[in-house]
């Protein structure tokens, strides 16, 4: 399946990738609705931070890289580690707590990994892979290979030192590294402009002597073209790229809540957010470019949802770790 | 006296504090938030204003130092953090420059700061939103540390940290914050340095941290009713000072020691308390010591993990059986 | 001595400030030459960094300062404790290790205060004391004062994720601070052009909303237009700066020799430097606009270089602390 | 067998370990300079060249994120500190990331990563610059803890550090450079977690990290010969793992047991060992366990305070005599 995709991708048509970029971002809004049911009905226990709303972002950079390219992502995962070719079941089965998750049930939601697709995993700590996903290319870069690695993060990470240090490091020794900023307008209960003296994330790319790029982060064509352009800058040699993309999530901070209630941001925000959404954008675009039918549409969306649908069934029939393994995996054996 | 929650009880200093200096102020993630903080700090940014009670970006080293600078010109600022996890973070303005500043000038600045962490454990949550690391705290020289168990410490200490003249670590847990214990309405200290005795026995000492106290209650009755064990339950309140008079007079009764402190084990309080009966209270020890904490491992998040990983009154109980058998 | 020369400050003519100037600078050139000296005869133990060729930076920002402004610093402290008004004899036996020392013989060289002239304190962490400089700045708003406080660092400072949190903070609540950074074109071995991705270090200024200026810091008249222009707007509340002064340290990292002999950089370079020597340049000014004649720069002169010399005779001969009194003050009182 | 000093036995273990691997590189502040880090990497970088042995800006926690990115990608990066007191900045990776990363995604990533730091104390460098935090590490689940006292072990420990596949705290003390030994001129591993006993003796256990191993000798000469204690030494050379074995049965043939450990007391690896021996070795304690360590105070500058912080072959002496006189 994934790679298929892969292949796809590799040697696809403008017509084809568009409608990958489609399916990738009906997957994870399809997962992400199931999450946030299974989350109300307690199936789910573990914090889970929905993606819902920024599906453009991940999809549109991940369609560039390759299996051996490498990503980082953060609390907010789901979305990075679907678009980057992980399993579903196994994502699943992560947010259950069972030994069949992609984590082997010790991560939950806010640490996913998949090594064999090049996630290599995500952090909670706000900003703390993104010193990682450098070091990744710098492994790549000592070895002369032409891979590249990326950092997913939110606007909140730019608050935090690490994040410049990162930049300046990647800046400093041209590493093949994309920082890719999802500014969803909110770090927590924070707006950005109570976080940033200077909201203009995109621009201190340029004090790090490289190209920064601010972009509709619901349009994913254009997220798609920006990462493409860096991607491929970045795998010649040619030094790391930020991009910031403008987005916003549905939900409230973690789980899946509005957060309108709580009086942290105002229904009309949300409203004119959900009018942007980036999934309806690219449907309408490709129904009218005819590149695909209502039906067709019709027939995809059952399909990945029933992928979705047995994702729970084999999350929650599969066993939980054994109390015995605790202490596993503390260390690796040599 | 108004029995209120321990949430509540922190509020009440908080709110206090606030009201009486102003130089007191209120600063970190989730402050302002009606959910962040567990509901310990509802209203004080309506009461005191948005330039006495504000949240931060997530910066954690710079907003330390911002605080140890604002203590440093003479002001009082209490500084939350969310989650112990956060706090790495911050290691070096919290020990090479909050811990030093007073030594290091020869005594001549001091940095009147507390330094609010909350342990947030459980639920899923994993390697990084679970860490209770009072022992490295502890290990810094010019850092106080202390762990109210109940709500009448939660306000006393609190008081005492704010009011102290020196940096203090204040740790809590979130598992705390709904139990309802007695507080009085008006503004008073629960000493640093001083332990209390929550329940006397004869058989042996246990010595518990935090919300492993109730725990060490639970476990104590257990085995008062079940199996005839007399369990003295001391709580420290303050791990740095110590109360460490308080500790030896009860071993000389018992002559047992159990320490209970949900951390990892090894390098945790309780080595650092085992090792100060095992060389001040060898005389009175009649077995070994005993060290009830955290596996030497990161938090896992299935449930079914966290289970076995988090000690409880049943893993205190066993601890302690073994204890009085020999 | 210090009040003198605070009202000076206060009311006095171009002519006053210019020649103020230049005996602040020479004190601290005096001062740190006698600490070569005392260095290189193992009088002083302590590792030692020295502030020659950087005088003008010091004294020019300090020159707006009043005693109630409060300075923090780094490893590399004696000229900012000179220039803030610091007592000679107490900073000499602190080098010593005598308890008269200005942090008492806990300290040394790199931990300089003096509460009493605003001198707060000079870490020899990189970037350390710099959120403590916008802290203090946070409390003098907070109270509504009209004091400033400055932060000086190098420019390997800005390599540490602290010092962006730091300006970010700072521009974030439009904090009465100055930062200044003392570009001297190297952090220990490292020249910036290989720390830095971007060495236009007074440009990221606005990325953090705030002005940025590059001056030539060995040009003291520059730097106390420019510092007071800074300060002056911080006190009105409004918001911090950020002045980065070009300048050249002569000798080593720590230390009396020159780094020449180690292949660290070129005699060349050091000449050229030399050649810039920011007390040379004012002195001729001074000679030149006839506001001090050859003899009165003699005795100046004599003057500082007496109170230097008397400053090493009295730490030599201050007792050394108690050794009992090891274990005092790790905690304060109540 | 060549003998040659403690900062060329690492030089040695470094070279051979660029050469043999292509994926071990050498990063952190000063690798590149001549005297930085003691002259450890003196000629490495001509040799291996400017991709596999660089300098870094002061971006401590950036770095050190970096190597661990690096190890996730199949890399061994040999990341230097300087000096443990800059290594606060970086403790978010060391702690949050490296140590756990292995652990949270169930064994299926892994952090090949060394992680070495030099103690820099004395020379009236005070409080910023002289810190062993050793304790600290001992306490995080996920790292390992190495302390060399030898050149023989400088190198053998050196080598199984950076083959290890975890994250491995090579900790290591300016003081020990200029000490010689025998190093075999091959390549080899000392094992993690395998102590030695560096003198057998009946009398009293005095186990002692790094440095103080050589001031233990030194106090077990004098007390043999002055007062005819006969003190065994043992070195444990990698505090986690430790070898608890080799301590129980040395404490088991003398019954009397002192850590001697110069970091701060509280806490500290003292703690951990005492804690040990009195819950696992309490039948062999014919005494008080005792430790020798920093007393909780930052570093002062002054040499004459730096005197009495430091502790030293009399300071063992005079704990030992205590201990031996019960
Ligand atoms: C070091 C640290 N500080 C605080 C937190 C708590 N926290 C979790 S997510 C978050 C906000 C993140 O905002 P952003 O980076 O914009 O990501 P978003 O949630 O918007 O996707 C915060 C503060 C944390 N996880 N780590
Ligand atoms: C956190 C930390 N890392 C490393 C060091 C070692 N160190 C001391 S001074 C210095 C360079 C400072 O350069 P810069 O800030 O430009 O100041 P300068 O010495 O040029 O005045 C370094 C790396 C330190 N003191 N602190
Ligand atoms: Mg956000
Ligand atoms: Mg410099």
């Amino acid at each position: 399946m994934q790679k298929k995709a892969e292949k796809q991708r590799q040697s696809s048509s403008p017509q084809d990738i568009l409608k990958q970029l489609y399916r990738t971002m009906l997957r994870i809004r399809l997962f992400e609705e199931k999450t946030a049911e299974l989350v109300q009905k307690n199936e789910i226990l573990c914090p889970s931070h929905l993606y819902i709303g920024q599906e453009a972002v991940a999809t549109g950079v991940s369609a560039s890289l390759r299996k051996d390219d490498y990503v980082f992502s953060t609390h907010r995962s789901h979305g990075h580690y679907i678009a980057k070719g992980g399993d579903l079941n196994a994502l699943m089965a992560e947010l259950y707590g069972k030994v069949t998750g992609c984590s082997r049930g010790r991560g939950g939601s806010m640490h996913l990994s998949s090594p064999e697709v090049g996630f290599i995993g995500s952090s909670a700590i706000v900003a703390g892979s993104i010193p990682l996903a450098v070091g990744a290319a710098l492994a790549f870069s000592l070895r002369k290979q032409d891979r590249v690695s990326v950092a997913f993060f939110g606007d909140g990470a730019v608050n935090e030192g690490t994040w410049y240090e990162s930049m300046n490091i990647a800046g400093l020794r041209k590493l093949p590294v994309i920082f890719v900023c999802e500014n969803n307008l909110y770090s927590t209960h924070m707006p950005v402009s109570e976080c940033l003296a200077d909201t203009d994330i995109h621009r201190k790319a340029e004090t790090f002597g490289m190209s920064g790029y601010r972009i509709d982060g619901n349009n994913v064509i254009e997220v798609y073209e920006t990462a493409k352009k860096a991607i491929d800058a970045a795998r010649r040699g040619e030094g790391p790229a930020l991009i910031e993309c403008m987005t916003y999530r549905w939900r409230g901070h973690v789980g899946p809540n509005y957060d309108i209630e709580k009086g942290l941001r105002s229904k009309e925000e949300l409203d004119e957010w959900i009018a942007k959404c980036p999934i309806d954008r690219l449907e309408k675009q490709l129904l009218q470019q005819g590149l695909l039918t209502a039906s067709e549409i019709q027939r995809i969306r059952s399909e990945l949802k029933k992928a979705v649908d047995d994702s729970a069934v084999y999350a929650k029939k599969s066993p939980y770790p054994d109390e015995k393994t605790l202490l596993d995996n503390v260390f690796k054996e040599s | 006296m108004a029995v209120i929650q321990f949430s509540q009880a922190i509020n009440q200093a908080l709110y206090q504090l606030l009201e009486k200096d102003p130089e007191v102020f209120l600063i970190g993630q989730g402050v302002t938030s009606p959910w962040y903080v567990g509901g310990t700090t509802l209203g004080l940014v309506d009461r005191f204003g948005a330039e006495r009670v504000f949240d931060t970006p997530v910066s954690e080293n710079g907003v330390t130092g911002a605080a140890v600078g604002a203590a440093l010109a003479g002001a009082k600022p209490v500084l939350v953090f969310p989650r112990l996890d956060f706090m790495y973070y911050a290691f070096d303005q919290l020990i090479n420059h909050a811990a030093n500043w007073h030594y290091m000038f020869g005594g001549q600045l001091s940095v009147p700061l507390t330094i609010w962490g909350i342990v947030n454990r459980g639920g899923e949550q994993a390697a990084q939103h679970a860490q209770s690391i009072q022992a490295m705290m502890m290990h810094v020289p010019g850092l106080k540390v202390v762990m109210p168990s109940t709500p009448y410490d939660a306000k006393g200490l609190m008081v005492s940290a704010v009011t102290d003249g020196n940096p203090v670590m204040y740790i809590d847990e979130r598992w705390l914050y709904q139990t309802k214990g007695e507080v009085p309405e008006e503004m008073y200290k629960v000493p640093l340095g001083k332990g209390v005795v929550r329940r006397e026995g004869s058989d042996v000492t246990v010595v518990a941290t935090s919300y492993m106290v109730l725990e060490a209650l639970k476990a104590a009755e257990a085995l008062a009713k079940e199996e005839h064990i007399d369990v003295e339950v001391i709580d420290p309140r303050s791990i740095k000072p110590l109360d460490k008079q308080l500790l030896l007079s009860s071993l000389k009764k018992t002559g047992r020691f159990v320490v209970v402190d949900a951390a990892w084990q090894t390098g945790g309080v309780g080595a650092e308390l085992s090792a100060i009966v095992a060389s001040e209270g060898f005389d009175y020890l009649k077995a070994p010591v005993a060290r009830v904490s955290l596996p030497d491992a990161p938090a896992p998040s299935s449930s079914v993990l966290e289970k076995v990983y988090y000690p409880t009154s049943k893993t205190i109980i066993k601890k302690v059986k073994e204890t009085v058998v020999r």
